[in-house]
């Protein structure tokens, strides 16, 4: 085990399959001479030259164009996007093209490639910069869309992603990326579609998406400390696909359910986690499927608002209290 | 702005004329031009006896600006084109039956039936599709490209777009980049001098399109897309330049499709005298004129050849029509690239088709 | 009243609207001299001239663009695109401009503009025209969302979208241009947030979005008719606001509820009522709220796949049945 | 593609020096420069302080280029920038306050806080923003100019953009669209040589910009961006060309920032010679010293207009620092524009925060 932040986790996921296949290759803005705007890529462009680190325009929209077709020939592209507001441009591209060539083309061509970026608030960056986007993409057939909470995470789910054939959509959290965490030394993968239990708790189930994974974690030590409420804590790690069956396992167990996430309510993650869960867990709900979410506003600049403009740890715990029938905190 | 450069466009006018290959090579050609344009005649029947829906796109009129493109490649290269490619992947060499199944909906379709007319697919032969999607075929031509620059293995691609995609903005993005990266690509920009209903000095400012693409590193060049050899031996030079110097080039290849957009299209966007006067310049009859004059075609041989297109075209009427439709249990097939497929997560599914597995204890692989 | 078709009832809207304000002017392509691709502007250019009736270059997000620059000038563009899938390459605009230009500039100026494109499938445009994307415009705050399925709301709405000073994404379909309807003769306003009752009925209530309303119709004639049961059937025109009280109101009555939606299950439209449902009618639940949606693939060409993959009335039908307890028509 | 003409652009070396305005607006350009870099070096001071937060994107260097811009337009004609455009507010006479306090995120501040430093608005003045989106307001400068062009009331817009934003979609796109419709936008490209981390030729196949604004109709000239006078008579004749021709003109800039890209930025892809060279051409002690020359600018009257800059900027951050955060209750404030707000449909809102009247019963009127 090593104790690493997640920006170096993902480092050394990119680092370890580009040793590991030559097909394996990086573009980006400002991925190479800057190092990245978050510093990932830090040293790779020294490592591997500009063959395989290629600086890009700003492009966004024909970057995952040049990275599909060339993931038709069989290469593949990681493509980083600077943070995923910025994905919206090439939304046509990943959606319209990566996603759908395979089926459209019966089967006879595949698009390995990667799609990189990180999304979230809590460091001002206001309302062009500071959105989550992963149920726009969560909602697309053809795609896999990874959200990792922890440095193993982020390693193990990158370099599976590398290596799966189908385009994946890999959100990252940019307040996550100083983050600390053990990772396992060899060889790490994580496999699509396999929750992570992050606690055992047997009163209710409360699912974390992306950071929030985290803020729900602490929230479940609070409510365990200061309130006698055993919660286990559910870290999906990927949206498509989604290990529904650790959550209804879960619920079958706690009874009641909750979602935390940071994007809007409407149609968002846990919209769809809790039309899932009453479909399939209805005989095991005592109450209905409970959503902590981010305010349905753009993401304000102010520091004082974009506080209250998606879920901390106080809110999870006033939503798992009141989920209990308990008081409220507020 | 007035483009000073527009006159001596070629137009309905005089041809160009490029020199004419080997007589067997030209006659090739021209059974290569006659095949695609029987083949769309036909198409364009059995659309209207509804035994292919969605849209259809002919190119009729445009056979010389295909085949003479897509003869100046090689077979490695790589061809990437739009929603009116039916004569590309012809001209390719996909069987007409593969390209009339698609279009009837069939599993034995290029795409499985899967695509339609706007997406035919042929990996065999390098035909990377058929994309319905205005300009989103542009930067994936250059991602071709960009792999054959990685490997180093001396392919090219030939990506064809059409003078409406020149305003799309992963025109201008993609030449910059393939220029900034020297990609070894040709854009071949198929001017027809419509983006459906409008006129390319209605949609664009520059309406000389090489000057598009200059300004973004791409050097431009212009050919006679009425006359099958001018238009080959400007896109052979083309390709073997990108190829030899790892740089793009755009050939403007100067058109006019006869018919409708699509087959619902009352034109009321150009005169009857403007098609007439394009119609003259008939690019199969052009050449058949030409190769008669040269003594190398004769009225018998002229029948024989058409006969043989319309042969190949009948039995690949008959092939589609007698080939089956896809099972309901193909309909989750190849969304994923999986050991096993992923049929959705929950009881939305039709009856009829098998929903798989459920989303609980999806056994996702990671493809090593 | 007059008995007019989907897009003529679009026409009247738009020429209504231009005739009364002549701030509201139309952009798209092919608008004009092709008048429209599906009609809808039909004779509009001719009457308006081309100041007020622009075509446009293929260009999608740069006309959205300057529509958001229009509109913040005060100006009521109403931008059409050509189909819902194209609106993916203006994404950015939509929704990283438009959608949060007043919010982000502190609600010193609105941007008056409504975007109108068609969706959906039934005529095997295949997999690059044929999708529904309601759901990605429904999770974005700072937009309207409509989704008319009758002429008289298409009429109605529109023209409120074209009065109302928040942008609007305003979703017509395909399939509906030629259908006929009863519309009124005067001057016709359907509020936003106001959802139709089409059916009365006691036993289950049946929500349909877009098309899929009058599916629901159908259907819901079908299981009276056939199997006696009294299906309510409502149309919430909106997504965004969305009605959700004349939802309520009907699940307390019926205690079952379904919703039937033409687009991707997960994160879809369904999802979000379902999860809007259970949250706060659930005691009124007698069971899980159950959703028939689109198939989770990307529309495929074949008449036979292509008909499999959206409800159709015996779909929606056998749902009925199924929620109600009765055998499937499977 | 090597870039021809580029050696004779402005760099660092000899300057490019427009002639000189009546002394009374020559001061004042002084003054407004000033005022601009003085604002900025507290802007990053106080930064480092946390008093602000997010990205703060400073201009220092490229003074001239936002003074002479500005100074070259009409107070009727529209203005947009990018998200380093606290200097086009501040020329365009939004008050240091309500910028500073837009920088601290307070209620004073031009957007009340919601947009921070890449986000200043001031209709009042036409001050149309700041942008986030790399090439997002291109088109909505373009809009502007629609509504100028749509009414005829003979104003313009002078849309302002990085080098780097000259490689997005939207730019070609526009450019086409602007110079078909013949708006009267003028697209001021400031070429400060990076687009973060990313040297222009290492960005752009053509570094030549003008060219990439002429292969889509717009005709291109360029200044020296270092120069305030340079600058302001090559804005001043394209807006006035662009308003009687009603056409496009781009002007590009040639200039420098001498800070790094943002607050974080440890520039390791510039030398510190190739700054050094360019802060020899400061834009403001390069005027300075031209007015001392001609006999308008003393030592005094210097010291003087800097001191008003620096109490201007003083007074702003204590504007600033005692102008009060945003309460809780404005959350959603103006996310719609209506008579009742909707405040969200659930319970999902973090508590203090009142959700207002759920979804069930929105009353949304039309509005009329
Ligand atoms: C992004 C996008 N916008 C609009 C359309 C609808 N559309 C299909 S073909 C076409 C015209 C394209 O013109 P051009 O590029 O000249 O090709 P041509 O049809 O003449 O071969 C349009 C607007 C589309 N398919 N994709
Ligand atoms: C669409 C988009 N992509 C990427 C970014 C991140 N980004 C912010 S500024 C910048 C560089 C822009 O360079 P340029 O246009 O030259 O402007 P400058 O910063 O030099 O003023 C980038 C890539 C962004 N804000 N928006
Ligand atoms: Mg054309
Ligand atoms: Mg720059």
């Amino acid at each position: 085990m090593s104790d690493l932040r997640y920006r170096e986790a993902l480092n050394r996921a990119l680092r370890e399959e580009m040793l590991r296949d030559p097909d394996v290759f990086l573009m980006g803005e400002d991925i190479g001479v800057f190092d990245g705007a978050f510093k990932v890529t830090e040293g790779l462009l020294d490592e591997f030259g500009d063959r395989r680190v290629r600086d890009t325009p700003i492009s966004e929209n024909s970057i995952v164009g040049l990275g599909v077709g060339a993931a038709m020939l069989g290469l593949r592209p990681v493509v980083e996007l600077m943070t995923i507001n910025f994905s919206l441009l090439a939304m046509d591209q990943i959606v319209n093209h990566a996603a759908h060539i395979r089926y459209m083309f019966g089967g006879a061509v595949s698009v390995p490639m990667v799609i990189r970026m990180p999304q979230g608030a809590g460091n001002q960056l206001g309302p062009t910069h500071s959105h989550c986007f992963e149920a726009l993409y969560m909602h697309v057939p053809g795609l896999l869309v990874a959200v990792p909470s922890t440095p193993a995470d982020a390693l193990g789910l990158l370099k599976a992603a590398i290596r799966d054939d189908n385009p994946v959509v890999f959100i990252e959290h940019e307040s996550l990326y100083s983050e600390r965490g053990e990772v396992p030394d060899g060889e790490h993968l994580v496999h699509f579609g396999s929750a992570a239990i992050r606690r055992e708790g047997s009163d209710l189930t409360i699912v974390g998406i992306s950071r929030m994974a985290r803020t729900a974690e602490k929230a479940a030590e609070r409510l365990a400390d200061e309130h006698g409420i055993s919660a286990e804590v559910i870290d999906p790690r990927t949206l498509r696909p989604l290990d529904l069956d650790s959550i209804l396992a879960s619920l079958a167990k706690t009874n009641r359910c909750m979602v935390v996430e940071e994007g809007w309510p409407h149609g968002g993650i846990g919209a769809n986690i809790g039309a899932l869960v009453q479909e399939q867990g209805f005989d095991d709900l005592d109450a209905p499927v409970m959503r902590v979410t981010g305010a349905d506003v753009p993401m304000p600049y102010a520091k004082a608002l974009e506080r209250l403009a998606f879920p901390d740890v106080d809110r999870v715990v006033a939503a798992g209290l009141e989920l209990m029938g308990r008081t409220t905190a507020a | 702005m007035a483009d000073s450069r527009s006159d001596d466009r070629p137009g309905p006018g005089p041809p160009r004329t490029g020199s004419l290959p080997e007589p067997e090579t030209a006659l090739e050609w021209l059974s290569a031009m006659l095949l695609v344009r029987r083949f769309e005649e036909r198409a364009g029947e059995s659309y209207t006896r509804a035994k292919i829906g969605g849209f259809l796109h002919l190119a009729i009129g445009e056979e010389a600006a295909v085949v003479g493109a897509v003869r100046a490649i090689r077979s490695t290269d790589w061809l990437i084109s739009t929603y009116r490619s039916h004569g590309h992947a012809l001209s390719r060499g996909t069987p007409p039956n593969a390209v009339m199944a698609e279009l009837f909906g069939r599993t034995t379709g290029a795409s499985h039936g899967r695509g339609g007319s706007m997406h035919i697919f042929d990996v065999e032969r390098r035909f990377m599709g058929g994309w319905g999607i205005v300009g989103g075929n542009i930067p994936i031509g250059a991602g071709f490209a960009l792999a054959s620059s990685y490997r180093g293995d001396g392919e090219a691609t030939l990506c064809v777009l059409g003078d409406g995609a020149t305003n799309q903005g992963t025109f201008s993005e993609t030449m910059n980049l393939a220029a900034l990266w020297r990609l070894p690509v040709v854009f071949l920009v198929t001017n027809n001098r419509f983006g459906m209903g409008t006129a390319v000095e209605r949609h664009s400012a520059v309406t000389d399109l090489v000057r598009k693409g200059e300004g973004f590193g791409v050097e431009g060049r212009r050919c006679d897309g009425m006359d099958v050899c001018d238009t080959q031996s400007a896109v052979a030079e083309a390709i073997e330049i990108c190829r030899s110097d790892q740089r793009p080039i755009l050939v403007e290849a100067m058109t006019y499709r006869f018919r409708g957009h699509s087959m619902a299209d009352p034109e009321r966007y150009r005169t009857k005298e403007q098609v007439e006067a394009w119609r003259e310049r008939d690019p199969i009859e052009g050449f058949a004129k030409r190769l008669t004059e040269a003594g190398i075609l004769g009225d018998d041989l002229r029948e024989r050849l058409d006969a043989e297109a319309v042969a190949a075209v009948d039995a690949a009427v008959k092939f589609a029509d007698s080939s089956p439709e896809p099972a309901p249990e193909s309909l989750y097939n190849d969304v994923y690239a999986l050991g096993g497929e992923v049929k959705g997560w929950l009881s939305t599914d039709p009856p009829g088709v098998d929903p798989g597995p459920p989303a609980n204890g999806i056994p996702w692989e990671v493809q090593q």
